[in-house]
This record gives structure tokens, C-alpha cells and sequence, in this order.
């Protein structure tokens, strides 16, 4: 075995209690000179919360931090940046009001005089992002950028501050294939430059792609580490959940449905936004919409559920036009839609996981019918259960979750408004295996049900599995449909490849 | 039930111990302040009277809680009072029915909300400057109906909302009590209270969830529009005059501390309409408290800037943690700390 | 050519000043003077503002108002430079008198003084506990009719202040420091009188006193100053004792003071001090009542 | 031209339009005497609202710096005028007085979690208080220093002045908008206004940031207390009442976001020339009664607030649709 001197970061008995919840418990952690190592765990199992204490961004109950064999306290993430740890937390964490390079920059920009020297900024900020094959205007707010390139500059940010140990909390999350790939290789090489990196995901295949070993929490204890490549697929999951898990993605598509048809949009769409677009939708229909970052998915999620108004075409249901100018309006013809944006467009923090359950019903019932105490407690109980929600009581602010059980606490929130039309953006994203095997099947039964549903998400394979049909956007445009038998994930990306081909729109 | 009434209460410990704090504080240095009698047929002393005189703050305080829960500030109620006040003046001395006049001025006071909301919901500018235009503005029409002088009035019945009495209370404090558990029930026993908060917390979150924001938002600077007016009413009929000049002056910051003493966040969401009444009485209590004291007024807000300092200290976060988790001095981290944006 | 002259006035904080304002529009008026007319809400740095904005359009004159005596060296000086005859209302400024024609005012410190004459031969020798409505702390009114007052009681024994607090000339305020001030001289039975530095504060005193089961006038007399209409009715009904005027015609004489200088080049007194005039119930508080009703108090 | 220029291009485009209006009505109002006036009368106010600027950016607000101004002249003038110091000295006195001051609310505000609103209306109360101990009478300053330092202006042909105040805030303007865009406090500053939890996971030192930001607004409020004093000659505990709000509104309508992280120090200035043209304007009309004065006041603020927001939303719709 590697004797301890090889560990550059390693964590003894990490403790760290929120009221009402043990998110550590003695928690141990090495990590090696030069490895990747994977930390796995279900939603809530307290994979942040290690990686938080490890960078004092919270204050540990107890245990002890080693680097490079030195006991070391960060007290906030300034000193842990100080030490030589990048990290990336969870959700972008970076300041959209900056521009790309003062993010990159903020607390080390370079300096003439005393004053910052904003072009010998700007130039390397450029250049550091050359290394992620990104050019952008590094002079504009950050705000102005998509998601994936938000994360790209964190990548890029934590990375340049990582002398010893890189850290990345659910980096991929919203990253396409490609961007996956280039952010792989950065990593290989700074592996090769003896850099210990910590990778979170829950994206399994990359576990084996990238990782040397894996650490696997659950319920804030540890389970074990392991050489990757010891471990199997199946042994894995179990370790991560406990339990087996019955079967994983099942990849026979369902037939295409044969409900009747009940939405019709026609020339749907918003100016600057996504262009107009037609598009039916069945009964008992799982519309997947595929596409690259940025392509306009959630822009045509949006303008669906008016939360953009259209400003052209018209929607019709079974026949009849009808007005889908406003959320409300969406609502009142029972649509939902959970966002893909869940920090800022989806929970509401200080309220319990019950409020933000019982949110979008009780809106649509109106102020002056209050949904009893009993029948709101109701609800929230047999969502939680039904949805198998981690939470110490239902009465918890919402915001004190983990990130994958926020997001399937706002899934509640749509379901228990019985809606006819279910729109999803990303709705697996930063789900772990054992919860988005449970999403894919509630999709399914939704369908089965008679539900319509659109359903936006980066996950090709996860796409092809519930998908009756799928729309392939590009450039705010649709420009391709698939359904049947062509609904395959090699289809999906030939469709995607090719409309890439097609030229400028 | 009790488990209810027992966090409920757990809600307004803070307030109901410092108040305690400051009763006690004052009864020592001025040991009749707690006398109680019956003198013309009402209660008599000097709780009495901070509850009496507490009345326009704790009705703008109960406003003002509504619409810093929706993450907003109404920086105009001390105008607002001083317009519904001289209406109420100038259309009771030109012979209109008690009803009429106070239908009417409430009717100002709507009106003056519905603006404030319009700009803050439709507009969508700053609540901030939105109601600073109506801060300024609204003195000024005070002024332009009383053309600046004190608008005396006789009339027995506007002059009882003032000074008379109901089952030995002055009116004042009946009707802030009523007005109080009204407007509380209102939003705990409706979802109103729920949806306020959500939008307070994550206006757009809550309007992708239905929630019908816009008229919210114009609903709560209405329903401190209403409140002022019914301060502007009280402040009038108390002095039997409309002293545009004078009438709700710098009570907007009063009545603002009053919701923070109570505990609510100026960054919106969860509010406590009685907590916030609490802090009203709070703040009431220091300032009888200073005038009983016989101290010359030159140290009047070094006093009350020395207690409101030792009372937010005492309910600050930080001085909290430390005092429940004595076990985990530094446990918490700052998960409480939300986003400013 | 029109007489323009620029008048600078500290705001509209009470019925004497709004009917101040009134009455220096209407002589203007009555002179066919335009007055160009500047409300400085109470702040001294508008008024300074004012000033010299009416020096760039070059008004023929200004009346200044001063919310308070300090600080106005500069400005004044700039007047002069500009060749511009400045004449203050109802305060007087610290600054060298050559920098402004005239002050048109009262004595502040004297108004206490009768007040409290007055009270000193009320009461002829008997013990008197007195209680005080300040006005807003660090204004000047208040700080010179407290001391005003204080001087006509010094050595008279008998009398003695009691309490002091700030009533920051408000009715409002006015009412709720006399209602503590009961609670705490035992139901009001040690207090024998109430002196108001204004007239406001009196009328909310004499309701708080009434509330308290008490007989202002009688039980506790009240002495207040500035003669606005409603201490008038109070007089009248037996709840007012006294109070002594602070006239609002302070244009009169100084439009007559510029007149005369503009014409004749004669220069006016430094300092035409109006009258204090004491008013009693004997005084037939009615008929004053009516002649100062219309005159936007 | 970049979108988050927008709100400072309307404010100056407003500014320029309306000075326009003022002068077609009014030439006078194009005299040097005129512009002169504009800096110096507001200067205090200008100085204070460049530390206003700094917390609001932040994401707070500091309501505390009128008292301040005014505690700093009663400061002034009972330290010359009893005390015998030379004025540098007693300038030096002040500006550590309100500096500390500002630094212990930020503390506060920062180690005890406190809405820095109420701390700031509480820092207010006892500023005041504390003038008021000093002397609650006012109190010239008769120091012949101060005639010296006021001696000193630049003539601008046409009878206008370039006070040495005015020049001082133009001065302060200028480092503010150094401080703001060319030092890492003042991006740091941004930093907490775009997210404090945030700028905290991302290494900003946040403790020292807002000690920072509320000794800069106190040292800043010391500074326009010391204008104030050579403005006025003089000290008085009543002075400044309602400052903090012009300072906020010169803010806000220098098209600062009052949640902060979005800004310019350069939009506070034109902010405060906007304030300073409605007064002139009003005061040059000179008919309006003391209540009309008031409504104007706050029809204009809201019509200025209209046309920025309306100029904006025009180049937004107008950039989509390009
Ligand atoms: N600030 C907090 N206050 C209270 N409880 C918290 C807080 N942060 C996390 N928790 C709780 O601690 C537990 C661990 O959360 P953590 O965020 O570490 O999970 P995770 O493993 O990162 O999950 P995910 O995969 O969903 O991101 C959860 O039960 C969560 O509810
Ligand atoms: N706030 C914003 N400001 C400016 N441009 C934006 C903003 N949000 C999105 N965009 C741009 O709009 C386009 C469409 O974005 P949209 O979010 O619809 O893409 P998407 O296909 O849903 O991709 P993603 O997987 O990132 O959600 C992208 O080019 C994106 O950069
Ligand atoms: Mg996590
Ligand atoms: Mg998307």
C-alpha cells in the first residue's frame, strides 16, 4: 500500500452536526499526490459539506485536516485558496455582476502602481481561457453568459488557484459531452502534474473515466474507499444506496403514443428568444428536447409556459385556442414546469419543503381557499415518501437541503398540482443514481397516466429511454424531429452533428 | 394545539423578554409607572399611555411589516398620515357625516397604496425611491389641503377616535387592536401570509409557481396606505387638528425599527404581525420611558440609540447561536446567509 | 421697472410660519413687488442655495428668513459684492452687520422674559411648580425663550422648573411629554404652571391636562408664546392663561425699511424690533380670535 | 456601447436634456455663476454621496451620515472655538473620529449579522445625540484659517466660482471612481453587492470589506461635515437633517441599483447635479408655494426615475431587435 507521505490532503474524523441533522460522522478522507478521486454518495449523503469543511467554508465540529502532512485550519475559503486549494462548489459560485476576468482574477488581479492593471487583467484572462478552447469578451458581465460557460470560468478559476489540490463539486452538471471532454483532459493533465483532485458527480461513466479511486458516503458516514477499477458497476451502486437497485435505465423506448391529440402550438414563439416553431403534443406523450448548450432548449420550455409571453403563433388545446401568456395562464390550463435554474427560479429558500411543496397549488386556488394545515401536511408527507425527499421533517427551510432533493421537492410541488402538461428542464441534473433511476420511472408512469410532457435534458441515453419523441434545437431554432424506431442515441447526435452542418440559420 | 400556541410564543420571546427588560428598567428609576387606575371611566397610567401613544406606529408598523415580507420598504407612511389626516380635517370642518369623512380618508389612504404599489409592482422601481417620491410629494399635499396651518375641528365624534374610550380603553388601542388581530388573522387563516412570504423570499420563483405577484405586491403597499390612514385619523383626532407640517414626521423609521425590533428580516420573507406590533410597543415604552426619566432632552437619542443597539444585539444571529449553542460555539457556519440577489 | 426681490423662507413647519409666508406674499402684492419666493425645508444649505441663485438672476433684493444665526458670512458677502440689499426676517445672524440692510425681528430671549414676568406676578409669591415645553432642541427659539424665561424667574424662589422636555413644537408632542409630565408631579397635582415655547404645543398640553381630569387655566395655568388663533379660543373657554406675540408681519417693515432705502438711500436701524405684546383672557381673546383667523395660520 | 453603461448614459443624457429645458426657460441659468454654484452648494453633499455610493454597491446603506455631518461641525467648531487647535489638527481629529465610527457600525454590522439599515438608523440616532451633548447651541467658527481656505477659488469668466469645496468633491469624485474600478477593494466592494455568500466562497475577504465600506462612507460623512463647516462657518446640531436621503436618491438616480453590485461613482455625480438643477430651477421660478415645492420635488424625482427606466427599456428592446 502508498504510505501515508504520499497523501497530500487527508482528513481524520470530520464531524460537522446542522441542527437536526448529522451531515458528518467521523468522516475519513485521504487524497493522493497526483490522483483523481471520486466521491460518490447519494443526494444529502454530505459530499458538499465534506469538501466545505475541507476548505473552511464551514467551521467542522471535529477532526483534523493534514496537507502535505501539515495539520492545517482554514478558517474561510480565502486561506484554503491561500494553501493552494481550488475548489468549485456546487451551483456556479461566481459573481454575475463582474465581468468574465474579475471573476477569474477577484482578490489577485495584477497590479501597476497599486492600481489594478485592467488590460495585463484582461489579457490573462484570456489566455488562461484560451486553455478551455473559450473565447470570449472577458470585459463583459459574466451575468451575460450561459450556464455551461459560467462553469466553465469556475472550472478555469479554481483550477488556476489550485497549486495542490483541485476540487470540484458537481463540475459537469451542466456541461455537454464535449465540454466534458476538454474539462478531462485539463485534469489528466494536471494529475500529471502530481495535483490531488477531488470529482463529485453523479454521472457514473465518468466516475470510470476520470477516477483512480472512489470514496463513497452515506447518511454522512463513510462507506469506503476503493481502487475504481476494482469496482464494479453493481457494487458500486450498492454501496452508494444500500440496497440493490432493481434495474437501472431500462434502453427500449417506449411506442410512440397513440393518445389523441391535445396540444397544438403553431408559429410558436419569441423574438430574440427561439425562433417560431410548430409543435403537437398526445396524451399520454413524452416530447425529449435535445440539443447543445445554449441551443434555446429552455428558452422554448419557457415561452411554452409563458414565463416568456410569445409573441407569435398560437397554442391550442383539444381544439380550442387558449391563452398561455403568463404562468398564471399556463397554470389555469394545467400546465407545470419545473426550471432548470433551481436555485433562482425554483425553491423558495426560507420556506419549509411543505410551503414549497404546496406553493403552486395553493396559488392556483387563490389566496382566500387556504389549503388546510392537515391537507398541506398530507401532501408534503406522501411527496417526501413518494419521492423518497431526504429531509429531517417537512418543516425544514428548503434551502438547508441537498441540491438533488431541492429538485425533486419542486417536482412535487408540479405533481401534487395534477397537471395535464408537465414541463421538465434538466430535471436529473445533479440527481444521484439511485433518484434518477426513480425520476425516469415517475416520468414513465406520468405518461402512462395520460400526462403530457416535455422533457429537457443533456442526458442523451436518458432521453432515448422515456422519449415518445424528440426535437432537436439548434441555434434557438427546431430544426430536426425524431420518433419511432429513430429514436436512438446515435440518431440524436447525427441530428444535432448534422444541424451543426446545415449552416448558418 | 399547545405545541402551536408554545411556538408561537417561542416566536416572540425575544421581544415579550426585552419588553419585560424595559418595563422592569423603567419602574425602577420611576417606581408609579406601573400604577393602573380608573379616572373618567377609562384606564389611567402610564402603560396605558405607551400603548395609547404607541397606536399610530403600531398601526404603520403593522403596514410596514406586510411590505418589508414582500422584500419592499414604504418609506411614505408619515406622509400618507399627514394627507389622510387633513382630509379627514378639511371634510369634517366642511360639514361632511363622520361616516363620509372616514370613509373617504380610508379611501385616500387606498389610493395612496395603490400608487406606491403601481410603481413598486408595475413600474418595477426600487421600493425605495418609489415610495421616496410619495415621502416627498405627500407632505406637500398635506400641506396644499391645510394651506399649512393646523386644521382645528369640533367635531365630537372624529375628536372620540382620538381621545374617547371603549370598555375603559382609549380608542386608540382598541383600534389597533382590533385592526391588529384582524389583519393577522387575514393573512394566517388565508394563504395570503404564505404567498407574501414566498414572494419576499423569491419573487421569481413564486411567480413561475402562479403566484399572483403583482397584485400582491400592490395589495400590501395598499394595506399600508390603509394603515397610515387609519394613524393619520388617530394623530388628527387626537390633537383635534390636521398638522400637515408636523403629523407622522420621521415615523416611517419608527415604525421601520419597530418591524426589525420584531424580529422580521428587512430582507423579506417570514414576518410576525404581532412581533412587530411588540416592537412598536417596544420602541413606545423607551420613548415614554425617556420623557418619565426627567433627563434633558439633549441626551434623548443617545438613550434610545444606547437600548434599540442593546436590544438588536441581544437578537442578532450571531449573539443567538452563541447563546443556544453554547456546545458548538462556532457550529453554524452561515447557512442562514441568503444571497443578496 | 418691477421690484423683484427674492425671499428665502425656512420651510412651512408651522401655522406661524405658513401664515409668515402668507403675509409677506401679500404685502409684496399690496406693493406690487414680484416676490420670487424659495421654501428651503428647513435646511440651511437650500437657503444658501436660494441666496445665491437669486443673486445670479439678479433680484433687486432678499429677504432671508435664517433658519438658524450661524454661517451665513459667506453667502451675505457674495450679496453684497453683488451689490444687493439683504434684510433678515424674525431671526437676527451672526455676522458682521454691514453685511445685511436690516434685521426685522423680535427678541426671542425678551419673549421668554414676558412670559415668564408674566407668571412671576400671576402667581404674587406663591410656591409654583412649573413644567417646560421645550421647543426642537438646538433650535434657537428654543434655547432663547428657555432662557428668557429662566431670567425673569431667577430670584423668584417661589417658582421653580420642575421638568424640562422637548416638545419639538408640535401639538402632538406637545400633548404626550404633558401627559408624562402628569404621571410623573403625581396625577399633575404638584404642577402648578405650564410654560410652552409655542403656542402649539400649549393647545396639545391644555388636551392632555383636560384628559387627565384636570383644569388648564385653573388647576395649572398656561403661558405659551407666538398668539396663534387657536390659543385664542383656548383663552377664551378658560383652558389659556396667557401668551405673548410673535407678530407675522415681519414684510411690513421691511418692505417700508427697503422702500425708503431704495428711494432715498436712507439706511434703516440695524434692527427694527417688533413688538412682544403679552395677551390675556382680559384682552377679549374672541375678537383677536376672529382678526387673526383669516391670515393663514 | 456595453448594456451596464445604459443606466449611466440615460442619467447623463436626462441631465444634459433637462439643463437644456432649464436654460430655454431661463438663460440665466447658463451663467458660470450658475454651474459654479452647482459644485459648491452641493459638495457636501456630493462627498457624502460618494461613500454612499461605496455601501450601497455593497449592498447596504448607511443612513448615519447626516448626523455625522453635523456632529462633525459641532465637532469642529467647539474644538476651534473652546479648544484652540489649529483646524488641520482638528480636521485630522474628526476624520479619525467618523473613520472609527463608520469602522465600529461595520463591524457590527458584519460580526453580528445586523441589517446594516437598523445599525446605520441607530448610528444616526447617536451621532445626533452625540452633537446635541457637545452644544446644542450653534456655534461660528470664527477661526482665521477658514477665511484663508476660502479665499482660495478659481474665477471662471462671467463672475462663477470654483470654490476650493467644489473642487474638493470633483477631487473625491475622481478617487472614488479610482477606488471603485482600479483597486481590488473596489472590486471586492461589487463583489459583496453581487452575493455575499458568494464573494465569501470565492475568497473575498468579506470582514474586512465591510469594516471597509463603512469607514470609508464615515470618513467620507467626516469629510462632507468638514465642507459643511466651511460652508457654513459655523457648527449646529441641526444641521444635515435628511441628508442620507438626498445622498441615497443622488444614488439611485445615478442609476445605482439599491441591491447592489451594479454602478457607477460617476452616475452619483450626475445624480447629484440633477438634484441641484430642480432646486435651481425652483427656486428661479420662485412662485411656487412651499407645498407646491415639495410636489414638484417629487413629481420630477419620479419623472427622472420614468425616462430611465424608459431609456433604458427603449435600447434594450432596440439592441434584441437588431
Ligand atoms: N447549511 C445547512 N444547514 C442545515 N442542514 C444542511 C446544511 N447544508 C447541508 N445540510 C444537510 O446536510 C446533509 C448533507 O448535505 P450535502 O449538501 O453535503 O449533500 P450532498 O451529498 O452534497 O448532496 P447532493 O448530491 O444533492 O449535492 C443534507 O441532509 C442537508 O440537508
Ligand atoms: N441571462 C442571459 N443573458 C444573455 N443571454 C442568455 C441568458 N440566458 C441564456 N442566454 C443565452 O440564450 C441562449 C439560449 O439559452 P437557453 O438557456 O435557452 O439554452 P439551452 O439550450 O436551454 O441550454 P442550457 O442547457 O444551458 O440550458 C444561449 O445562447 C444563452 O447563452
Ligand atoms: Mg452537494
Ligand atoms: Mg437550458
Amino acid at each position: 500500500m502508498h504510505s501515508t507521505s504520499d497523501n497530500i490532503l487527508s482528513a481524520v474524523r470530520i464531524e460537522k452536526g446542522f441542527p437536526g441533522t448529522k451531515a458528518l460522522d467521523k468522516v475519513d478522507f485521504q487524497l493522493r499526490r497526483g490522483e483523481v478521486h471520486a466521491l460518490l454518495g447519494e443526494n444529502g449523503a454530505g459530499k458538499s459539506t465534506l469538501i466545505k469543511c475541507l476548505t473552511g467554508a464551514y467551521r467542522r465540529d471535529g477532526g483534523s485536516i493534514l496537507l502535505d502532512g501539515t495539520e492545517i485550519d482554514p478558517r474561510d475559503t480565502f486561506d484554503a485558496q491561500r494553501l493552494g486549494i481550488g475548489t468549485v462548489y456546487q451551483e456556479v459560485n461566481l459573481l454575475p455582476n463582474l465581468t468574465v476576468a474579475e471573476n477569474l482574477f477577484l482578490g489577485r488581479q495584477p497590479r501597476r502602481f497599486g492600481m489594478i492593471d485592467a488590460r495585463e487583467m484582461n489579457r490573462m484572462a484570456r489566455e488562461l481561457l484560451a486553455e478551455y478552447e473559450l473565447d470570449l469578451d472577458v470585459t463583459r458581465d459574466l451575468a451575460g453568459y450561459s450556464v455551461a460557460i459560467q462553469q466553465v470560468v469556475a472550472i478555469a478559476r479554481a483550477v488556476d488557484l489550485s497549486g495542490k489540490v483541485l476540487i470540484l463539486d458537481e463540475p459537469t452538471a451542466s456541461l455537454d459531452a464535449h465540454e466534458v471532454a476538454m474539462l478531462f483532459r485539463i485534469v489528466r493533465r494536471l494529475k500529471a502534474r502530481g495535483l490531488g483532485i477531488i470529482f463529485i458527480t453523479h454521472f457514473l461513466e465518468q466516475v470510470y473515466e476520470i477516477s483512480d479511486r472512489t470514496t463513497v458516503l452515506r447518511n454522512g458516514q463513510l462507506v469506503g474507499t476503493r481502487e475504481t477499477t476494482d469496482l464494479d458497476r453493481r457494487d458500486l451502486i450498492t454501496m452508494m444506496i444500500g440496497r440493490e437497485l432493481a434495474d437501472e435505465i431500462h434502453t427500449n423506448h417506449p411506442s410512440a403514443g397513440d393518445g389523441q391529440l391535445r396540444y397544438r402550438f403553431r408559429n410558436y414563439g419569441r423574438r430574440g428568444h427561439i425562433d417560431p416553431f410548430d409543435l403537437d403534443v398526445r396524451a399520454g406523450e413524452v416530447v425529449g428536447i435535445a440539443g447543445l448548450l445554449g441551443s434555446g432548449r429552455t428558452e422554448t420550455a419557457e415561452v411554452l409556459f409563458g414565463a416568456n409571453r410569445a409573441d407569435s403563433g398560437t397554442a391550442e388545446i383539444d381544439g380550442r385556442a387558449v391563452d398561455l401568456s403568463s404562468p398564471r395562464a399556463a397554470i389555469r390550463q394545467k400546465f407545470g414546469f419545473c426550471p432548470e435554474d433551481r436555485k433562482t427560479a425554483g425553491i423558495v429558500g426560507d420556506l419549509s419543503v411543505r410551503e414549497n411543496i404546496v406553493l403552486a397549488l395553493q396559488a392556483r386556488r387563490g389566496w382566500t381557499r387556504p389549503i388546510s394545515r392537515t391537507e398541506q401536511n398530507r401532501l408534503a408527507d406522501h411527496y417526501i415518501r413518494a419521492l423518497d425527499i431526504r429531509t429531517a421533517d417537512r418543516e425544514k427551510p428548503i434551502k438547508l437541503l441537498s441540491g438533488g432533493n431541492q429538485q425533486k421537492a419542486i417536482l412535487a410541488r408540479w405533481l401534487a398540482t395534477e397537471p395535464e402538461f408537465l414541463i421538465l428542464d434538466e430535471p436529473t441534473r445533479g440527481i444521484d443514481v439511485g433518484a434518477h433511476a426513480e425520476i425516469v420511472r415517475l416520468i414513465e408512469s406520468l405518461r402512462e397516466k395520460g400526462l403530457s410532457l416535455i422533457v429537457i435534458s443533456s442526458e442523451i441515453e436518458e432521453l432515448v429511454a422515456y422519449s415518445t419523441r424528440v426535437v432537436v434545437l439548434r441555434d434557438r431554432a427546431h430544426v430536426a424531429e425524431l420518433d419511432g424506431e429513430r429514436i436512438t442515441a446515435h440518431n440524436i447526435v447525427e441530428a444535432i452533428a448534422a444541424a451543426n452542418e446545415g449552416g448558418a440559420s | 394545539m399547545t405545541a402551536t400556541v408554545k411556538t408561537y410564543f417561542g416566536r416572540l420571546l425575544p421581544q415579550l423578554i426585552a419588553l419585560a427588560v424595559i418595563v422592569v428598567a423603567i419602574s425602577m428609576v420611576f417606581p408609579g409607572f406601573l400604577n393602573l387606575q380608573i379616572q373618567n371611566g377609562r384606564l389611567y397610567g402610564s402603560l396605558i399611555d405607551i400603548l395609547n401613544r404607541g397606536a399610530p406606529v403600531v398601526l404603520l408598523a403593522i403596514g410596514m411589516t406586510v411590505v418589508i415580507a414582500t422584500k419592499g420598504i414604504d418609506l411614505s407612511v408619515g406622509a400618507v398620515m399627514a394627507i389622510c389626516g387633513a382630509v379627514a380635517a378639511a371634510l369634517i370642518t366642511s360639514g361632511h357625516s363622520l361616516a363620509e369623512t372616514l370613509l373617504a380618508t380610508l379611501a385616500v389612504g387606498i389610493l395612496c397604496g395603490v400608487w406606491n404599489g403601481i410603481l413598486v409592482a408595475i413600474l418595477d422601481i426600487q421600493p425605495i425611491i418609489a415610495t421616496l417620491v410619495l415621502m416627498v410629494a405627500g407632505r406637500g399635499i398635506a400641506q396644499l389641503i391645510t394651506e399649512g396651518a393646523i386644521l382645528t375641528f369640533n367635531h365630537p365624534g372624529l375628536i372620540f377616535i382620538g381621545s374617547g374610550s371603549f370598555a375603559g380603553l382609549p380608542m386608540p388601542i382598541v383600534i389597533w387592536l382590533v385592526f391588529g388581530v384582524l389583519i393577522a388573522l387575514l393573512v394566517r387563516q388565508t394563504a395570503l401570509g404564505m404567498l407574501i412570504e414566498a414572494i419576499g423570499i423569491n419573487r421569481q420563483a413564486s411567480t413561475l409557481a402562479g403566484v399572483l405577484t403583482p397584485v400582491l405586491l400592490i395589495a400590501a403597499y395598499v394595506l399600508s396606505g390603509l394603515c397610515a390612514a387609519f394613524a393619520g385619523i388617530i394623530a388628527a383626532a387626537d390633537i383635534r387638528g390636521a398638522d400637515a407640517n408636523n403629523a407622522g414626521l420621521w415615523l416611517e423609521l419608527d415604525a421601520i425599527l419597530a418591524v426589525v425590533v420584531g424580529g422580521t428580516s428587512l430582507l423579506g420573507g417570514r414576518f410576525s404581525i404581532a412581533a412587530s406590533v411588540l416592537g412598536a410597543i417596544i420602541i413606545q415604552a423607551i420613548n415614554t420611558g425617556i420623557l418619565l426619566s426627567g433627563f434633558p432632552p439633549e441626551f434623548n437619542l443617545i438613550i434610545k440609540a444606547a437600548i434599540i443597539v442593546f436590544i438588536l444585539v441581544l437578537q442578532s444571529p450571531r449573539f443567538r447561536t452563541a447563546f443556544t449553542f453554547v456546545r458548538l460555539p462556532r457550529a453554524a457556519g452561515k447557512p442562514t446567509e441568503r444571497e443578496a440577489k | 421697472a418691477e421690484l423683484v426681490v427674492g425671499f428665502s423662507q425656512i420651510g412651512s413647519e408651522s401655522g406661524w410660519r405658513a401664515a409668515e409666508t402668507t403675509l409677506t406674499k401679500q404685502q409684496a402684492e399690496q406693493r406690487g413687488v414680484d416676490l420670487k419666493f424659495a421654501d428651503a425645508q428647513q435646511k440651511q444649505e437650500n437657503q444658501i442655495k436660494a441666496i445665491r441663485s437669486f443673486i445670479a438672476q439678479g433680484v433687486n433684493a432678499i429677504l432671508l428668513a435664517p433658519v438658524v444665526a450661524t454661517g451665513w458670512d459667506e453667502v451675505l458677502q457674495e450679496a453684497k459684492d453683488a451689490e444687493i440689499p439683504v434684510i433678515l426676517l424674525d431671526r437676527t445672524v451672526d455676522a458682521s452687520d454691514d453685511l445685511y440692510l436690516t434685521a426685522v425681528t423680535s427678541d426671542l430671549v425678551h419673549e421668554g422674559n414676558v412670559a415668564g414676568k408674566w407668571l412671576v406676578d400671576t402667581v404674587a409669591g406663591k410656591d409654583c411648580n412649573v413644567v417646560e415645553l421645550q421647543g426642537t432642541t438646538g433650535s434657537s427659539p428654543a434655547i432663547d425663550r428657555k432662557k428668557g424665561f429662566e431670567e425673569a424667574l431667577a430670584g423668584h424662589d417661589n417658582l421653580k422648573i420642575v421638568r424640562s422636555q422637548t416638545g419639538d413644537f408640535t401639538r402632538t408632542k406637545g400633548k404626550e411629554v404633558m401627559e408624562s409630565f402628569l404621571k410623573a408631579e403625581n396625577g399633575g397635582k404638584n404642577i402648578c404652571a405650564l410654560y410652552a415655547h409655542n403656542d402649539d404645543m400649549a393647545v396639545g398640553a391644555i388636551q392632555a391636562i383636560k384628559e387627565a381630569g384636570l383644569k388648564p387655566g385653573t388647576d395649572i395655568l398656561v403661558v405659551s408664546i407666538d398668539a396663534v388663533p387657536d390659543i385664542f379660543q383656548a383663552m377664551a373657554a378658560g383652558e389659556a392663561n396667557a401668551t405673548v406675540e410673535l407678530t407675522p408681519n415681519m414684510a411690513g417693515p421691511a418692505f417700508d425699511a427697503l422702500d425708503a432705502y431704495l428711494k432715498d438711500g436712507k439706511e434703516p436701524p440695524k434692527w427694527i424690533q417688533t413688538e412682544s405684546k403679552l395677551y390675556t383672557q382680559a384682552d377679549d381673546p374672541m375678537k383677536v380670535y376672529e382678526e387673526k383667523k383669516g391670515l393663514g395660520y | 456601447m456595453k448594456q451596464k453603461y445604459l443606466p449611466l448614459t440615460a442619467t447623463i443624457l436626462i441631465f444634459v436634456l433637462s439643463y437644456a429645458l432649464c436654460v430655454m426657460q431661463f438663460p440665466n441659468m447658463l451663467s458660470t455663476r450658475v454651474i459654479g454654484n452647482l459644485l459648491t452648494d452641493n459638495a457636501f453633499l456630493g462627498i457624502a454621496a460618494v461613500g454612499m455610493t461605496f455601501v450601497i454597491l455593497s449592498g447596504g446603506i448607511d443612513l448615519s451620515v447626516g448626523a455625522v455631518i453635523a456632529f462633525t461641525g459641532v465637532f469642529l467648531a467647539v474644538v476651534l472655538e473652546q479648544g484652540g487647535l489649529h483646524p488641520l489638527v482638528a480636521f485630522a481629529l474628526a476624520l479619525a473620529i467618523t473613520t472609527a465610527f463608520g469602522a465600529l457600525m461595520g463591524a457590527i454590522i458584519h460580526y453580528l449579522e445586523m441589517p446594516a439599515f437598523i445599525v446605520t438608523l441607530a448610528g444616526m440616532f447617536l451621532a445626533r445625540g452625540m452633537a446635541f451633548v457637545l452644544s446644542i447651541d450653534s456655534i461660528p467658527i470664527k477661526h482665521p484659517f477658514y477665511a484663508t481656505l476660502k479665499g482660495f477659488y478659481y474665477k471662471l469668466p462671467g463672475g462663477g466660482r470654483i470654490t476650493l469645496i467644489g473642487g474638493l468633491m470633483l477631487l473625491v469624485f475622481g478617487v472614488g471612481i479610482l477606488i471603485a474600478h482600479r483597486t481590488r477593494f473596489g472590486t471586492n466592494v461589487y463583489a459583496l453587492g453581487g452575493g455575499a455568500a458568494t464573494a465569501k466562497l470565492m475568497g473575498v475577504p468579506v470582514a474586512r470589506t465591510t469594516i471597509g465600506i463603512y469607514a470609508l462612507s464615515g470618513l467620507l460623512a467626516g469629510l462632507a461635515g468638514i465642507v459643511f463647516s466651511l460652508y457654513t462657518s459655523a457648527g449646529y446640531s441641526l444641521a444635515a437633517v435628511g441628508v442620507e436621503l438626498d445622498a441615497i436618491t443622488a444614488v439611485v438616480i445615478g442609476g445605482t441599483l439599491l441591491t447592489g453590485g451594479s454602478g457607477f461613482v460617476a452616475g452619483t455625480l450626475v445624480g447629484i447635479l440633477i438634484q441641484g438643477l430642480i432646486q435651481t430651477y425652483i427656486t428661479f421660478d420662485g412662485t411656487l408655494s412651499s407645498w407646491w415645492t415639495k410636489i414638484l420635488i417629487g413629481l420630477l424625482l419620479f419623472a427622472f426615475i420614468l425616462l430611465q427606466k424608459g431609456i433604458i427599456r427603449l435600447s434594450r428592446v432596440e439592441r434584441q431587435h437588431a
